[in-house]
């Protein structure tokens, strides 16, 4: 695997212009990832409204993969319904697992592929989304929008 | 059925004599000997692989750890677990035992609380809940013994009571081969609210075992009993039982966050996984179970079945011979007394014609001093025994009897 | 002087190519690689010896007894311990820190009494006195650190005091480098009553150890970080000590007697050896001693010394390079960070150069706080690394930091 | 090894009559010693008057050999002084511990020897001769002649 196959130029332009970085105001949806193999800590927060996330955003600190991924995140989130941001983060989630299939929909998150044969930044990758999840879950099951922090342990991808 | 010829053929170490004679391994009890397959499983991820696991970014570490955890999804389907998360790795099945003893019991028994034991434990499923005890006021109490070795259960429910917060158990003994009615034992203990916890030491590398239809609790059981490498256990959980637990050994890789004063645990398995495991022990462990797969632990078990049917009959022929235990059902072994050769000589005497055989009290002395002796000889068999090794042993018997006849 | 280019050959995995490029492997503080004559004592002990220790007449039984036995023998020589009573196999330094935990400092410790640790500990040799002291009410103290990573010692007289019972210090850190005053500490602790635990880890495998010269109470270390196989660790104790403390693990082989209520222990050092132990472990760690004891360690310690002085020379001149812990003494590790880069982008480019370095806390957070970043890099130097490694790594350094020079 | 190499004649004589069997009436020596891997328990008594061991005897049970090389210990042991009783065992363990050397003032006690290439069987032959040890060092340095149990672990001849 060459550099250029993992830090493709989506990943490093995420990276180097985080979209939706910050907190909101009044989040709906705020759950906060650690990752403890590298110390990597990602909050994500959304707001819904009429069943759609009207606006995402990402604050924390980690590796350029783990950035440009939460960063790609509310890109790609931000507008969805909450049945198409569940589709969405399966669909994420399944090419990160390496299923087979076509993941064009994912556009430009499609960049984040190769890092799934890197089983230890795969963690990385799917840390803001990983997140997102779980509020998402949380919110719909009525949960307080402050739920503990949750800790990504390999293989619970 | 098994093939033993080209099993052997598989085990490096079946070529080997003894004083002289072709070694006739029947101490599997023991500990079993390894096929080709698992040594070259352990040289291969030395030679190719070898990295600390969990924590590394580098392409070895992540091929350490995907071994690793892949051995861990094997264990996970040989015994049925619901998930990976039930699976610990340990050193063998007597730390699984104590990390149940140390995590749940020292944590949730108290003075009135009952624990049930047999009289039949290896000292690794009776020990520790001794101790247990001793630190916590709960109280030991033994399910009785019929004279033929097998567990009284009419009046299990007068020993398995309101009081039981946990039974502990072997599945199958280590001495006299009785295989132990776990099912009814663990449905009376859930009845009463009690946990279970199995000792699957004898039991898992010889039979078909699967922890949810069993409904157990826990189960314990050690790699090197099964074709394993030395140094690798098992300890299967609930998850809800193993998340009530508090972490056993502290240290690397069981923490999720790491304070001066305070830390925060993994998840699970790895809340119970302190330090750099033995992680060529899990891969070896991983095509230990491999192998067995292939043969089917089914067929393993019929195998040892008509293997150890073939013994009793061969070796009951013999004058003085003198049989520990039921005879049916039993697993692969016996347990005997020749006369009154003690089993020291008894071994010493076989050893000379390359049989591997164990005398003692095997780990069970409180059993030793319920059959009365202080010691007996145990041949124990596997997959790679047969009838003509069941031959040799009771032709070296003979010859021992003669040459002690003058003098015992 | 070591002959690397000799020593690599003794290394079947050094042949390897990762991303298509030479392996240079770095991250030998996690775990180290293992010579041809560790993995042949391993295959070997499979081969032909292999059977359970200490209960068998047979003669596979005394092989392998005699060879475990002998395993023991060379580490009681390899740290100068007094006998090979004082030698406790264990799974790893993490348990071996646990038992001195479990079976010294929980039955001996008492609120008021306080446990001095230091900031840039290990986990394994923190979380398990962050235990202790809520188990039994004994507060830890820590030492302080001068910026440079070296510890305070002008001051440890006011925390070295009549209240401290136990001191639990590594010999050499495992992020910083840095090599502790061992001596002085065991001086000032022996003078006001208290006990040390020296977590050696990182030094027994790098630098001449002789637990009687350094008068320490107890030395835990592991084999895998000293060439030995994966399982394997030793905790030294005193003699007077280990006879103080209970058991720590109960079961098989550590019972002199067992009666169906209670038990009588073995001698030391069966006492705290539970179960079948890693056998082939141990005997593959005394074929790592073998191995260094070939080399000498004082060569080791020299090769080491010049390698990580190179690297330091060769790293501080690329830009954004900044280096943690103090430049001497120091073991044959940096820790770093390359510019605004984060650890673990580092450690995935290096990988696609086939230069394995781990990225991380390291298992050391409160360290991680103390230096205020959530992670580093680091490179940790073994027998068969030389100049050309640090080379490679000083040219994948600049290439990474060219590569992320538009971004970070 | 054959078997007649371990189990000498004087062995099996030994084991078949052995002498020295029982107890004494006023032991001052009185050690009990036990082998926990097969569990055997041998216990030693004897009697010293004007330093010599007037009378010397063994109890218990045990293999062939413990019994015969406890009732061998008998034999050797009874008139000696204690000077030359701890040499005799001196020798002993010499010869058991495969150290070279001359044993013939051991007489027919060298038929042990075949044994000392037994690693487990070396305590069987050793037991005795152990229990004997400690209870002469017990009984110089004026100890209570009923120590607790000695328990006879691997390697610690
Ligand atoms: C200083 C130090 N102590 C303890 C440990 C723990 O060693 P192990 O994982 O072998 O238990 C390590 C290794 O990671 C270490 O570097
Ligand atoms: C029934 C039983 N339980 C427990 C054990 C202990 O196993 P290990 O020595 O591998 O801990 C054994 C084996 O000796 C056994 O036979």
């Amino acid at each position: 695997m060459s550099l250029e196959d993992i830090y493709k130029d989506a990943i490093m332009d995420h990276y180097a212009r985080p979209r939706g970085r910050g907190k909101l105001e009044h989040p709906v949806i705020v759950y906060h990832a650690h990752n403890p193999t590298c110390g990597d800590e990602i909050e994500v927060q959304a707001n819904v409204e009429d069943g759609r996330i009207q606006d995402v955003r990402f604050s924390g600190h980690g590796c350029s993969i783990s950035q440009a991924s939460a960063s790609m995140m509310t890109v790609a989130m931000k507008g969805k319904t909450l049945p198409e941001a569940k589709a969405t983060l399966a669909k994420f989630l399944g090419m990160m697992r390496g299923e087979p299939g076509s993941y064009k929909e994912l556009g430009e998150v499609q960049a984040l592929q190769g890092v799934s044969r890197l089983p230890v930044r795969l963690k990385c990758a799917t840390l803001a989304w990983h997140a997102l999840e779980v509020g998402l879950s949380q919110h719909e099951s009525g949960q307080s929008p402050r739920g503990p922090v949750h800790v990504l342990e390999s293989k619970d991808l | 059925m098994l093939n033993v010829a080209d099993i052997r053929k598989d085990f490096p170490i079946m070529g080997q004599k003894v004083h002289g004679h072709p070694l006739v391994y029947l101490d599997n009890a023991a500990t079993t000997q390894k096929p080709r397959q698992v040594i070259d499983a352990i040289v291969r991820y030395y030679e190719t692989s070898n990295a600390n696991v969990h924590r590394g970014v580098h392409t070895l570490a992540e091929r350490a750890t995907e071994q690793y955890e892949e051995a861990r999804e094997k264990v996970t389907r040989f015994i049925n677990a619901p998930s990976r998360r039930n699976v610990i790795f340990t050193r063998n099945s007597s730390e699984s035992l104590n990390v149940v003893a140390y995590s749940w019991a020292r944590k949730f028994l108290k003075p009135g609380d009952e624990i049930v034991v047999t009289p039949m434990e290896h000292h690794s499923n009776l020990v520790p809940w001794q101790q247990v005890a001793l630190h916590t006021g709960a109280k030991l109490r033994f399910i009785e013994m019929l004279p033929n070795g097998l567990l009284r259960t009419d009046n299990l429910g007068e020993i398995i009571t309101e009081k039981t917060r946990l039974v502990a158990v072997t599945q199958a003994s280590n001495v006299l081969g009785t295989i132990n009615p776990v099912t009814g034992i663990v449905r009376l203990a859930h009845q009463v609210g009690a946990k279970v916890v199995v000792d699957g030491a004898q039991s898992v590398p010889h039979i078909p075992v699967d922890v949810q239809a069993l409904d157990l609790d826990w189960l314990a059981f050690s790699g090197h009993k099964m074709l394993g490498p030395t140094g690798i256990g098992v300890l299967y959980g609930r998850e809800d039982l193993l998340d009530s637990m508090d972490p056993f050994l502290f240290g690397g890789e069981m923490i999720s966050r790491v304070y001066l004063e305070c830390a925060e645990w993994s998840e699970l398995p790895h809340k119970f996984e302190a330090g750099t495991p033995n992680i060529a022990g899990a891969i070896g462990l991983g095509a230990a179970i491999d192998y067995l797969n292939q043969l089917g632990m089914k067929n393993v078990s019929d195998h040892e079945q008509r293997l150890v049917r073939y013994a009793i009959e061969r070796l009951e022929a013999i004058d003085g011979f003198r049989l520990y235990g039921p005879k049916e059902p039993r697993g692969g072994l016996v347990a005997f007394n020749l006369g009154d050769v003690h089993p020291h000589d008894v071994a010493t005497v076989l050893d000379t014609y390359g049989v591997a055989i164990r005398a003692g009290h095997h780990c069970a002395q409180p059993l030793a001093n319920w059959l009365d002796v202080t010691a007996t000889n145990r041949a124990s068999f596997y997959i790679y025994n047969d009838e003509a090794d069941v031959d040799t042993l009771a032709s070296a018997l003979v010859k021992t009897k003669e040459f002690f006849s003058h003098v015992a």
